[in-house]
């Protein structure tokens, strides 16, 4: 069975091994787990989003748990993209897993020069810009919520990824931009990919203290299992305007799930909140989703992609 | 010590209960030597399409065996003798907690420091004192304790009551942060410090903070309630 | 304990019972409920959408159950309203309990017509405007997507509800307007309350059939239990810049949830999809609630009513 | 007849399993006498945040007690014997089905109207037959049988085969619909009908329709599988 999967980057193409990627925020700096699993069996990794500047752990509580799914309001606290490339990225094995950055910020150019950083480095795949800042939808830069704006932004973008590193959008499930042209617009601009979806805003109230449960401002990023319904069909919706890949992600919890997105017509998935529940979770999974397939009868997740059909009778 | 284990529920037993919170003991087999009564420990929820972990507390049975001691909401479904459960720690403590330890903590706190009474520690229950609980600590320093020796369970708010009693004391505060991954990796359970900017996991170094380091304002507001 | 609820109509106020109300599309025409549960004691009922013309069931399958939640694609389905005050009306309390109808047409004169025949039936408490039409967001009447004509449409509207009947507008989640613009709009334009949230996207495949659950182009409204963190912060959104009840919706199971609907500042609140799994639901979903406040030490809602707070460290 | 019970598992028996589905019998008691073997009720699952409810089939157990007939996800958590239902139906079938019925099914969804027999109804499963399904059919209605007394339990395409080979027959079908509320209001489980645009409840009045009533090619894309 070929669990592996091809994607363009620029002009050429890039193999991953298996569809399976970790998601940004959830696998920390990728480091924190080369002891605990062996990553180079997942198909690429993603580190913990990254911006201009130094962070800090946020000063709130930072995640609950709701009934079905996660409620998180990390905030900025990472180190900057510089740090990570000079402390971290060398003990990394990047010749074996393609190991991928998620990077916000206020500006372009700070944008731009991050990718830079990137290409520099000669030791990451994959960059995916991220729509989701700055947060709560106060002062969104006006390229992520205006599709003109936007294919300009990855215009320069992709002028910087120069071919070198995979480029990917990901959405900001909160944009006033409908996804559709959200996703076109960055491909016009020479993005790669899009990936979505990113956390939802969400909230919980503590009665007894009458208080919400995280987040500076009340809400957080909402993502697991109770987002799947939603965030699958906007997998859809992208992948029937898509002409380069959709990257799937949303509440997966099982290689039931992971097979969903691909019939929704993702190429890879990413997995966040679920992958928390065990330190073994990969692992785990990409032995589910090859016995899943083989049970199925499927060799080849290029047979299945985008294969969901609708059922209704004729008007 | 770093480890992932495969345990089983022997004995579930209720060891508080109010409308909101039923705090267990659950009997394990299976748990490796190297969690030590007292470590925090994360563990997978059964619940199928839950990403739902929990934290607890190490504990050493009389008969030898061990517990762990954990919250579940009064509303969640309880684990059941004979369930499997995973379990994984990723903690390197700092600082050990062994003979000579002095942990002070209150009545609602007390079953997640109680262990490390098997470790040697002496364990102080403010609701139990027989006078103020500054007044019990300055005079334990007077006859000759050291602060690095003195371990303080308490909530953030009490303990910027300490700061302000005792200034140039340097003893260690537990903080008791909300866990996800166990692993350091996912910035959950970071303490804010004045001295690193990147914070610190408590799954990793923690529970145990050298009070100076801590900044208490931020630690009140993140940690996880003291209950 | 007063579980009683009061909010404006036009420059009149009016009391509820509860805070408990039904949902659109989820109670029938509530007469199915008559025999089966004593529908007197809710706060308020609310029938299935009415359409300027006759429905028929759909010709997909209608729903379908998530890990968390409820997806339904029920269409048009319903008789039309006429025919439902004709038929029906005449057997429903009105006189005990207020009754609510939910309204859908592509023009303003269609809605405008059908508001003065709630008016006209003297038996009617209420009117929901429901801002889901058409379905899937296309051919959207542009007073759903900008605030200036929503406003303007509901100077109508509340003009032909002329005080008579209770206007509320019910939020499309899916629309493109921001909620608090929405809510704002709504309300210049003379609307009592606004209902938020109803149903969002959402989809499933059957990774053995290829094909989606249900919905006759692959997704439906997704409700339930699963979307109560993302409804819940709606409530919140709009109950920050409302001057006129927030009616909440979305995920509501138990009397918890309720409570924290109220503390996020809802007036009223309307249960859906957990409604379906047991026919005596409301019943013990009020005893529930009255037993929570009293162990709550909270005498009445208006002690709650937007009461959660945000818990974050100062700068 | 309508009702809503309490009612209690006092055993578990499997079925039928697949790699997708579960058929379970589940031993009960508590069901009311209106329940009657074949009847279509609703349960609800006794999942505490989920608004889960499924359909099952009364069964009379040969030792005078009750069961009632249903399919689980093979992922689904099982019930536990001993755990309460709450279990329902407003059904008032528009067609008995007793002595002198025919009904016919296929292996897979036999399950579902085994239950007759306790009525007195004759059950015919395809798989089982010497013959052609429509030359049974034709000899039986040859040696005097009314079409009024056979009932379909057959996939909607099968049906739609079934008009062609009898374009005139009138027997009754079995509209296998996903439901929700069980009470007639919520219309999921409303059968497209050609002299009523408004649809007919099959949990109201069915599961039986006369089939030349039916929009068989709407039930084709509304209707559950029938396994
Ligand atoms: C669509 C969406 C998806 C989200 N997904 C996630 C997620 O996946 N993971 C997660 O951890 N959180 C997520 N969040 C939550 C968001 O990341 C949190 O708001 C963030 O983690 C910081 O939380 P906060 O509570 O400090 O509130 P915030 O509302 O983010 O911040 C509070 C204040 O700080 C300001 N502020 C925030 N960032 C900056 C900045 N860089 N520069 C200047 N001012 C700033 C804000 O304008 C605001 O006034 C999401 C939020 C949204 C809207
Ligand atoms: C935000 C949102 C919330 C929803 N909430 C619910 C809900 O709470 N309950 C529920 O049952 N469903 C809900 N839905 C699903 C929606 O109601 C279904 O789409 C609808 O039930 C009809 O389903 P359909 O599968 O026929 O698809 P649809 O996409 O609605 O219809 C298919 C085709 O019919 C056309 N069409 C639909 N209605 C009309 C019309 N009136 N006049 C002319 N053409 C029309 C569409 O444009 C489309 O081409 C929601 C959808 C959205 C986008
Ligand atoms: C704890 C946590 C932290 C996250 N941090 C980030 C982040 O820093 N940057 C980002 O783009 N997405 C972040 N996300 C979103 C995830 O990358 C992912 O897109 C989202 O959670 C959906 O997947 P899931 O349902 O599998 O969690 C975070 C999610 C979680 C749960
Ligand atoms: C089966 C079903 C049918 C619905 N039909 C309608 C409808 O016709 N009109 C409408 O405005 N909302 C409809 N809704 C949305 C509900 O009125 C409600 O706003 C939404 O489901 C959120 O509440 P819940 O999570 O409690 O279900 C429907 C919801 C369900 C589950
Ligand atoms: S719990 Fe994830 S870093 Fe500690
Ligand atoms: S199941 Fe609701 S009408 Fe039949």
């Amino acid at each position: 069975m070929d669990l592996s999967v091809t994607v363009p980057m620029g002009a050429r193409n890039v193999t991953f091994r298996n569809p399976i990627m970790t998601a940004a925020g959830t696998f920390g700096n990728i480091i924190e787990y080369m002891d605990v699993i062996d990553i180079t069996q997942l198909g690429a990794v993603v580190a913990n989003s990254f911006l201009p500047w130094q962070g800090e752990p946020n000063r709130c509580r930072r995640f609950a748990h709701t009934e079905h799914g996660y409620l998180s309001a990390f905030g900025i606290n990472n180190m900057t993209l510089d740090r990570f490339i000079a402390e971290i990225l060398p003990h990394l094995p990047a010749e074996e897993v393609p190991i991928f950055v998620d990077i916000k910020a206020p500006t372009r150019a700070q944008l731009v020069q991050m990718i830079r950083a990137c290409v520099a480095s000669g030791r990451i795949a994959g960059v995916e810009v991220n729509g989701n800042f700055p947060y709560a939808g106060r002062d969104e830069p006006s390229y992520w919520d205006n599709p003109a704006n936007n294919e300009d932004m990855f215009r320069a973008l992709s002028a910087a990824a120069d071919g070198k590193v995979v480029l990917w959008s990901k959405a900001a499930t909160s944009a006033k931009m409908v996804i559709e042209d959200f996703v076109s617009a960055s491909e016009r601009g020479g993005a790669d990919g899009t990936v979505l979806f990113n956390a939802i805003p969400g909230a919980r109230i503590d009665i007894h203290r009458r208080a919400f449960v995280c987040g500076s401002t009340g809400f957080g990023g909402y993502s697991g299992s109770g987002v799947k319904p939603f965030a699958l069909w906007r997998c859809v919706q992208a992948a029937q305007v898509a002409t380069r890949p959709v990257i799937g992600a949303g509440g997966i919890v099982t290689a039931e799930d992971v097979v969903e997105y691909i019939m929704a017509g993702a190429h890879l998935v990413q997995i966040g909140a679920a992958s928390m529940s065990r330190p073994d979770y990969f692992p785990r999974l990409i032995d589910d989703l090859r016995e899943l397939l083989e049970r199925l009868g499927i060799a080849s997740l290029d047979e299945i992609r985008g294969c969901a059909r609708v059922e209704t009778a004729p008007v | 010590m770093r480890f992932l284990n495969e345990i089983r529920i022997s004995g579930v037993r209720s060891i508080r209960q109010d409308e909101q919170w039923r705090w267990l003991a659950l009997d394990v087999s299976g748990l490796p030597p190297e969690a030590r009564p007292g470590q925090t420990v994360v563990f997978q929820d059964g619940h199928h399409h839950s990403p739902f972990c929990r934290t607890a507390t190490v504990d050493a049975r009389p008969d030898g065996g061990a517990a762990l001691l954990t919250r579940f909401g009064s509303g969640d479904v309880l684990p059941c003798v004979g369930a499997d459960l995973t379990v994984w720690s990723n903690e390197t403590p700092a600082v050990p907690v062994g003979p000579g330890a002095l942990i002070v903590t209150t009545r609602s706190f007390h079953y997640r420091v109680a262990p490390y009474a098997a470790e040697g520690a002496e364990i102080l229950v403010e609701e139990d004192l027989d006078q103020n609980l500054w007044a019990e600590l300055r005079q334990r320093t007077d006859q000759g304790r050291a602060w690095p020796s003195v371990f303080l369970a308490l909530d953030p708010l009490r303990l910027q009551g300490f700061v302000r009693e005792f200034p140039a004391a340097d003893p260690f505060i537990f903080a008791n942060m909300d866990m996800s991954c166990g692993i350091g990796a996912c910035r959950s359970c970071h303490v804010n410090l004045w001295d690193n900017k990147d914070g610190e996991a408590s799954c990793r170094v923690g529970p145990w903070f050298a009070l100076p380091r801590v900044d208490l304002v931020r630690l009140q507001f993140s940690s996880a309630p003291f209950i």
